[in-house]
């Protein structure tokens, strides 16, 4: 059991990036954190894992508890040594390690007895990591990139799973087959919060849901009352358009705080 | 041949002492991407500390603590120094190192003040070995020694333990090597505990008649720059790399000295270093960057 | 503008003309010194030996009716910190007892020139008698290896037609001496192999072992002390057994307590200066003085600074007497100068341009077992080889 | 999305603040002028001193602020920048060394272009390799300089007792005239070689900063950034990486030529360094060029400007304040003047990364001076980090 | 693949067709494009699909000269890319955005998007260090179209801020403002909408759009969602393991079942899943 008690969060003396978030993750669920550009979900995970300070960020008030301990004032080795577990935005793989030392990576805080199975999970559930176990990291294509992070993670065989935005630049296959493989992970017994811009894959997988705006927690549900939620219908799920065109209508009137973009004519040399 | 004999034995004891450097130098690198400019100065510190405790411990005693005592310095330099210097990059880290390293060469070389340079080899120096028609100095004989077996020790590390890896991935990525569990601040103190040690150790070499002629006095701290080019002809990022380099940093400097002109052997050094460069942009066993879009 | 009036201090009511660090009351002298640098030993020696002159003339009732006063400054052998030192000082003083680095020196020799502010050079290299500012107390590097090599061919360690070593290093200092040991060889149809180093080298392994392989008969060293220990002590590990000549700052006394001692039975060294731990009565006299009040270990520049403040005494004195303590009125007296520094530095003589004032040397070797550790095996003498020598500058 | 009202304050903001910045500037440059005219010979010494820093410092910036190259070869240029001048300026009669008798603004400009040609012949490497690698690299040319410089003493003057480089003159206006002989006075101040000196180097240290500020600021510094932020984007986008990179290291060399020229001005003597570690060519002084630029803040010309204040100017300006009585030195461990100066050297150093990493540059921006115009490239203020310490822009480039 | 005509932009530079013709890339043992062929025309949106790892990317780099080609020919109208400088092609009209950002993260927006220029531009350390009248002429010239185009973005509010201090979205639209400011007659985006909500998304759909009809430029564009791909592109290529599945109209591909079964996913897969199928089956 994972529990944030209202936790604010401030980067720098400044900028205040969460304000009295609270929000329980029961063992076993999957909780989706949804919100736009910038509403704190990435800063939220960092509440959690410890890693606020690596960006000059701290909480201000209020606790992050993991199992009845209080685990914001530690650091964040402490934290995966309780095997709760973030995959960092943006993949953040070693870009110069090759694949196989990435993994090699992942499992440094588990019993060495458990790393060898840990990653021959791994390579069942990313098969293409296998195949380019020898290759750097850092020339895997930008999907296999997100693939090695999410399987880095899996190698500490977490008890509570971060994941923000996993599928970034996922093709909708893997995308589709990255919930299947939540769905797994959390099978397995693993809670997971899964901070996604897709909201139609978290919503499809998640038990919970909530919503983030700018730092406020402004709505939150099982994930089938959210999905029906005429809010979450436009702006995150971009309406039930019935097709392309209708869609992009749509979307673009949501939006309606856009301006007209002006026209760009032809440069005359 | 004799004379030819004579400089492989110069050069080989010479690169063992250069590789002890280079090692401790690129360690430090790897782990913390510092180039570490106060390299020679955690070696004067440590000799410093040999030079005060030898009259009244023994040499043993004092050369354990001499190389403990660089360890530990450098391991204050990075807590107390590098480690809060958080938005410093890497150019401004190694500028920090040069502040380090002004105020220890200074400090040292005014405690030691005119007093006769001490010498620290006291079990080997100036005590040769004659074989045949060729003298090997016994701190070269020792110097290869030690360096052979750190050399083992840690290749066996970097291969058998996740040290390597923890060491390399908190240099790449410190947030995600710290989501991965690894302690960053464990993982650079230790980095630098070993670099100031090894630095120490080779203190120990380079502050004796064999090695230098002299004792430990600022020259000391002149003579360990030659950690550089070793460091880079092996590849900043490769242990054995920088290994490799301090011999042949070593050799070159002897041969050319024989055969060419004494006066040219440092430049020939450096020659060396810019065809390596020119055909191993990242030095013989240095990492190729490669990024991609 | 603060700037305006300039300084033209005439010196007050006294028959005695003056312009720059003369008062009715006061000669100030500057000393422009390395106390914290590669050469703060040296440094620190000269700059008390000159203060121990600087004391006795005091205390003996000064010059001139004045008192001597020092005005000292550390460059830390910088020519980038030296130069502003200089230019904060040289309106203040009359002249300078102690000049010392090379580097400075070439940097600065322009400016005493032209503003004829004399100053003795803290190195003895001929090469700097050209300008008239140059105050060179003692014979020079280059005298120093013909005094040398002649002493060597006496002893029959030399023999016409031999071949010779010689270990410099690339310096003002290096390359004079290396001037006499050319000079020398022509003289003598020696082969000379000349082996060049640079300041900072220690380590002499390489040298050796190239100069054993040539066969040389004997090392002549212009080096500093630690140079010369490792060569001697790598000539003995190989087993090299040759006799070494070098010259006077090849040696420092403190070399006997290295490891390098046992190393020094083969080792002769020729000084213009006495070394600080000679056994003779000025030298003791100065060495009496000098631990009485410092507690650095001593070397060759105490007795270097005290001789030049005798030599300083007896220009300032016939200045006093010419009744002019201008600069100009300093050089003029120079070229009169004849001293006497007692065995300090033997008879001195400023009157030939662009000649050394001293073509005279000792030949003195290390040994641990006397007081002061030195044995004198010759006592001060001119060979032939270097009378007969042409100085770079010598008219 | 701003509103029009906004968007026009900001511009007023921006608009004041070039006031304000053009004011200072002007202030700062009438200080500049009437200096000479209150301060002593040795202060003088000390102000062109730093002068001839900030032009080298100028000049490796550019290089390893804007374009990302990092140089430990800049006391080679400077030394190339030295004897190249010497050299052409030399008198032509002399048996001991080579000169060509050109008159010294010739050979100032010449030995700044051999400077550059020299700094462009070593493109095969400055092309080629990044870095640290860079660096020391570029080291090989610093020994090179030492070993060349001793070999060929008919051209940088010899290790004994150097050849003295022809002062500057032009018009028949010459820099070497003693304060007593000079017949030029302003405000009843002769102006002595001192002061002339303070003129002719504050000239070409605002010339080489307008240079590169115009550089900076147009096509050659948007390219050297991207050189130096992404290569490859910087190819697509139509720049040559290896003939920028090659090209910045030649400009960047010029620089430290005329750096040179100005040192060879300033120490009166053109003279091979005795150790490659300590000297006016050495090891050191590349190092001392690094640290300029990172204490000033990297790619920052005011910056460089600023670092060699710190770099060049305290460890020279110091001794000067601690030894201005008539003090007698002490002994072999004594706090000496010296030592001081290296102890406060070294601690502001420190002290100046720790606190300030983004250089002085950034400590100015910090106390409210924060003006446009600085030059582009900088690291901004904001919550810009070391690069591992990935910020969210970072994170989504991996 | 049957007429190539080329067209006018309006600013004179012809839009010509981009033909890469058996293109094979490989990396060591790997082969990442597999004897690939296609054709962008004129003025028309061409879609790059397939999925991670495919050789998308690849294919850009090929193009943009930053990867060596194995085989094959890569021509622009009758321009052989292939035997080009890489930096040349800036100056024949290819503008490329980056799939991972790729700005100056402390450069300002201006400066980033004036880069975008630099080959249409003049002049080096000299003639911009001595101020030369006539850059300070480009200079105003040039930075008024700059301005323009980040209007068109809706970026000019951050001109002179350091773009690494911009939001994800943001830095995005820079980089193609930095590629339109080649005023290229081929621009191609390599995954333009990672990242963005579906709101944002539907607006970097009109922004293409735009582009292309305002500059009438052909714009050949790698995206892993579908609503965009399939709403705006004239044509697609898929891609699967470097090899060339499909290339015709959206409808077409949507329907292969080729390329439902190497990409898309269908919907059962996406049963498993548990939850509906992505945003992108629209
Ligand atoms: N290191 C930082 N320093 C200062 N402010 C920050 C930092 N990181 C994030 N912020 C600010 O905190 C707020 C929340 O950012 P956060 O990254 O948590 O958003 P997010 O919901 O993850 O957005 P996205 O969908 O773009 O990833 C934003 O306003 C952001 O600008
Ligand atoms: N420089 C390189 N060196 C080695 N392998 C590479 C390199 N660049 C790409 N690859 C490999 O080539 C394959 C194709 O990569 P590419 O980046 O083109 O994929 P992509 O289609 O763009 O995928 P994504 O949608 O995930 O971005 C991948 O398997 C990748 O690992
Ligand atoms: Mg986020
Ligand atoms: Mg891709």
């Amino acid at each position: 059991m994972l529990s944030v008690r209202q936790v604010s969060v401030r980067y720098g003396r400044s900028v205040q990036a969460l304000s009295e978030v609270s929000l329980d993750v029961s063992d076993g669920s999957v909780v989706a954190v949804l919100g736009g550009n910038g509403a704190g979900k990435t800063t939220l995970l960092r509440a959690i894992s410890g890693t606020l300070p690596l960006h000059n960020g701290a909480i201000s008030h209020g606790q992050v508890l993991h199992n009845g301990v209080r685990i914001d004032r530690m650091d964040p080795a402490q934290i995966v040594r309780r095997r709760v577990l973030q995959v960092p935005e943006g993949r953040q793989i070693f870009t110069g390690m090759t694949v196989e030392d990435n993994l090699r990576a992942g499992g440094l805080a588990s019993p060495a007895r458990t790393r060898t199975a840990a990653r021959d999970r791994v390579y069942e559930l990313f098969p293409v990591l296998a195949e380019r176990a020898r290759q750097v990291g850092g020339l895997l294509s930008g999907g296999e990139q997100q693939q090695l992070a999410i399987g880095r993670a899996l190698m500490a065989s977490p008890d509570t799973l971060l994941l923000d935005e996993p599928s970034l630049g996922l093709a909708p296959q893997l995308v589709s087959r990255l919930g299947s493989i939540v769905q797994q992970i959390n099978a397995a017994g693993t809670s997971v919060v899964l901070v996604e811009q897709n909201a139609t894959m978290a919503l499809g997988v998640a038990h919970w849901a909530v919503v983030l705006e700018v730092g406020h927690l402004t709505l939150e549900g099982s994930a089938e009352e959210l999905v029906e939620s005429d809010d979450i219908q436009q702006l995150y799920l971009g309406g039930h358009a019935e097709s392309e065109a209708a869609a992009v209508a749509a979307a673009t009137e949501a939006q309606d705080h856009r301006r007209r973009r002006p026209t760009l004519r032809a440069w005359s040399g | 041949m004799g004379a030819f004999l004579q400089v492989l034995i110069n050069g080989t004891g010479k690169g063992a002492v250069f590789a002890l450097l280079a090692l401790g130098f690129v360690i430090i690198y790897k782990a913390t991407q510092v180039v570490n400019f106060a390299h020679g100065s955690l070696a004067l510190f440590g000799g410093y500390v040999v030079a005060v405790l030898k009259p009244s411990v023994g040499w043993w005693v004092a050369a354990l603590s001499g190389i403990a005592a660089a360890a530990l310095l450098a391991v204050v330099v990075e807590r107390l120094l590098l480690a809060r210097a958080r938005f410093a990059s890497d150019a401004g880290l190694a500028i920090l190192t040069i502040g380090v390293d002004v105020v220890l060469l200074t400090e040292i070389a005014r405690r030691l003040g005119t007093e006769a340079a001490p010498f620290l080899g006291d079990p080997y120096d100036v005590r040769p070995i004659v074989l045949g028609g060729v003298t090997i100095g016994r701190t070269q004989a020792v110097a290869f020694g030690v360096a052979v077996a750190l050399i083992v020790v840690f290749f066996v590390a970097f291969r058998f333990s996740s040290w390597g890896i923890a060491m390399r991935a908190q240099s790449e990525n410190r947030e995600a090597a710290a989501l991965m569990g690894i302690r960053i601040a464990w993982v650079r103190a230790g980095a630098w505990a070993v670099g100031g040690a090894l630095a120490g150790i080779s203190v120990l070499f380079l502050a004796t008649q064999d090695f230098s002629g002299g004792g430990l006095s600022p020259a000391t701290h002149g003579v360990a720059l030659a950690a550089f080019p070793a460091a880079i002809i092996g590849g900043l990022t490769s242990p054995g790399g920088a290994v490799v380099g301090g011999f042949v940093v070593g050799l070159t400097e002897a041969f050319t000295a024989q055969y060419v002109s004494l006066d040219f052997s440092k430049v020939a050094v450096y020659l060396v270093m810019l065809v390596v460069l020119v055909f191993w942009p990242s030095g013989l066993f240095g990492k190729v960057v490669q990024s991609r879009v | 503008s603060t700037k305006g009036n300039q300084n033209t201090g005439q010196g007050g009511g006294s028959a005695v003309k003056t312009d720059f660090g003369v008062t009715n009351t006061d000669i100030t002298l500057g000393a422009l010194t390395d106390a914290s640098g590669p050469f703060k030993n040296l440094g620190l020696g000269i700059t008390h030996g000159s203060e121990l002159w600087a004391t006795d003339v005091n205390n003996a009732g000064g010059i001139c009716g004045r008192q001597i006063k020092l005005i000292e400054k550390d460059h830390g052998y910088a020519t980038d910190k030296a130069i502003p030192l200089y230019g904060q000082m040289h309106d203040d003083v009359l002249g300078m007892v102690q000049l010392l680095g090379s580097p400075i020196l070439a940097a600065l020799k322009k400016q005493i020139t032209d503003e004829k502010l004399v100053s003795v050079p803290a190195s003895w290299a001929s090469t700097n008698l050209d300008s008239p500012s140059v105050l060179m107390v003692g014979g020079t590097y280059d005298i120093e290896q013909l005094n040398g090599f002649s002493f060597m061919q006496q002893k029959g360690f030399v023999h016409d037609g031999d071949k010779i070593g010689h270990i410099y290093i690339d310096s003002e200092y290096g390359k004079n001496g290396l001037l006499g040991s050319q000079a020398y060889a022509k003289a003598h149809n020696l082969a000379l192999v000349p082996e060049k180093i640079t300041a900072t080298d220690t380590d002499m392994t390489a040298a050796i072992t190239g100069l054993k392989s040539e066969g040389v008969k004997a090392i002549a060293l212009t080096t500093t002390p630690a140079q010369t220990a490792s060569a001697l002590t790598q000539a003995k590990a190989q087993g090299f057994d040759v006799p070494f000549i070098g010259n006077n700052p090849t040696f420092d006394p403190v070399l006997l307590s290295t490891p390098a001692k046992d190393a020094f039975d083969k080792f002769y060294f020729v000084n213009g200066v006495v070394p600080f731990s000679a056994d003779l009565p000025a030298a003791k006299d100065v060495a009496a003085k000098y631990s009485a009040k410092f507690t650095d270990t001593p070397n060759i520049g105490v007795d270097f600074g005290y001789a030049s403040g005798l030599v300083w005494q007896s220009v300032l004195t016939t200045a006093c007497n010419d009744k002019d303590l201008t600069r100009q009125g300093i050089l003029n007296a120079v070229a009169k100068t004849k001293v006497d520094t007692r065995e300090l530095a033997g008879q001195l003589d400023f009157s030939q341009p662009g000649q050394p004032s001293s073509r005279m040397s000792y030949i003195a070797q290390a040994d641990a077992a006397v007081p002061g550790g030195i044995t004198y095996v010759k006592p001060l003498f001119e060979s032939p080889e270097a009378a007969a020598y042409k100085t770079p500058f010598q008219k | 999305m701003s509103s029009r009202p906004a968007r026009a304050r900001a511009d007023r903001v921006w608009r004041i603040g070039k006031v304000v910045k053009i004011t200072a500037v002007a202030a700062l440059i009438a200080v500049l002028l009437l200096l000479p005219l209150y301060l002593p010979g040795d202060w003088l010494k000390v102000g062109t001193w730093i002068m001839t820093g900030a032009v080298g410092a100028i000049g490796l910036t550019i290089l390893t602020g804007q374009a990302g190259q990092l140089s430990l070869a800049q006391a080679f240029f400077l030394l190339v920048g030295a004897v190249s001048y010497s050299v052409l300026t030399g008198p032509t009669t002399d048996p001991t060394y080579i000169g060509l008798g050109w008159p010294p603004l010739a050979g100032m400009i010449g030995a700044v272009l051999i400077s550059g040609l020299a700094g462009a012949a070593f493109a095969p490497v400055s092309g080629r390799l990044r870095g640290i690698y860079l660096g020391v690299a570029s080291l090989a040319l610093v020994f090179l300089g030492f070993w060349l410089g001793r070999a060929l003493p008919s051209i940088a003057g010899s290790t004994s007792s150097g050849r003295p480089p022809t002062p500057f003159s032009v018009f028949g206006l010459s820099v070497d005239v003693p304060r007593q002989l000079s017949e030029i006075t302003i405000a009843g101040v002769p102006l002595g070689r001192d002061e002339r000196s303070w003129y002719l180097f504050l000239f070409l240290t605002v010339v080489a900063y307008l240079l590169a500020q115009g550089a900076v600021r147009g096509r050659p510094g948007r390219a050297w950034r991207a050189v130096r932020d992404h290569e490859t984007a910087a190819t697509v986008l139509g720049v040559s990486v290896v003939r920028t990179k090659a090209s910045v290291f030649a400009i960047s060399s010029a620089y430290a030529g005329l750096a040179g020229v100005m040192t060879a001005w300033w120490t009166g003597i053109t003279k091979p360094d005795e150790s490659e570690v300590v000297g006016t060519y050495s090891v050191t002084v590349s190092i001392a060029f690094l640290a300029m630029i990172v204490v000033g803040g990297m790619g920052s010309l005011p910056g460089a400007v600023l670092g060699a204040v710190v770099v060049f100017g305290l460890p020279v300006a110091l001794p000067l304040v601690t030894q201005g009585g008539s003090g007698t030195i002490g002994s072999g461990t004594a706090f000496t003047p010296i030592v001081i100066t290296n102890l406060t050297f070294g601690a502001l150093i420190i002290l100046i990364i720790l606190f300030e990493p983004r250089g002085l540059a950034g400590l100015g921006r910090r106390l409210g001076l924060r003006l446009p115009g600085r030059a582009p490239g900088e690291q901004p203020t904001g919550r810009a980090g070391r690069r591992r310490v990935t910020d969210r822009a970072a994170t989504r480039q991996a | 693949m049957t007429q190539t005509t080329a067209q006018q932009t309006r600013s004179g530079r012809r839009v010509r067709p981009l033909r890469v013709d058996d293109l094979t890339v490989r990396f060591g043992g790997l082969v990442a494009l597999d004897h690939v062929s296609f054709t962008v025309e004129p003025g028309s949106i061409h879609a790059l699909i397939g999925p991670n790892g495919a050789g998308k990317s690849t294919c850009f780099n090929a193009i943009s000269g930053v990867y060596r080609i194995a085989e094959g020919r890569i021509t622009l109208g009758e321009i052989d890319l292939t035997k080009t400088r890489a930096h040349r092609l800036a100056g024949l009209g290819i503008g490329r955005a980056f799939q991972s950002l790729s700005l100056s993260p402390t450069s300002t927006v201006f400066d980033n998007v004036m880069l975008g220029r630099h080959s249409l531009t003049a002049g080096g350390f000299l003639s911009y260090g001595l101020r030369a009248p006539w850059t300070s002429r480009s200079a105003r010239r040039h930075g008024e179209r700059v301005t323009e185009i980040c209007e068109f973005l809706g970026i000019t509010r951050y001109l002179r801020t350091p773009a690494g201090a911009l939001p994800y979205g943001d830095q995005k639209r820079v980089d193609i403002a930095r590629a339109l400011a080649v005023e290229p007659t081929l621009l191609m985006l390599d995954e333009p909408a990672a990242g963005m909500s579906a709101g944002e998304t539907a607006d970097m759909a009109r922004l293409i759009q735009d582009v292309r009809d305002e500059l009438g430029v052909s714009v050949l564009l790698v995206e892993h969602d579908m609503g965009l791909v399939m709403g705006i592109a004239d044509r697609v290529t898929v891609l699967d393991f470097g090899r060339l599945i499909a290339d015709d109209v959206p409808a077409a591909v949507q329907s292969s079942p080729a390329v439902i079964h190497a990409y898309l996913g269908n919907e059962d897969s996406a049963g498993d899943a548990g939850g509906e199928p992505g945003r992108e089956a629209g």
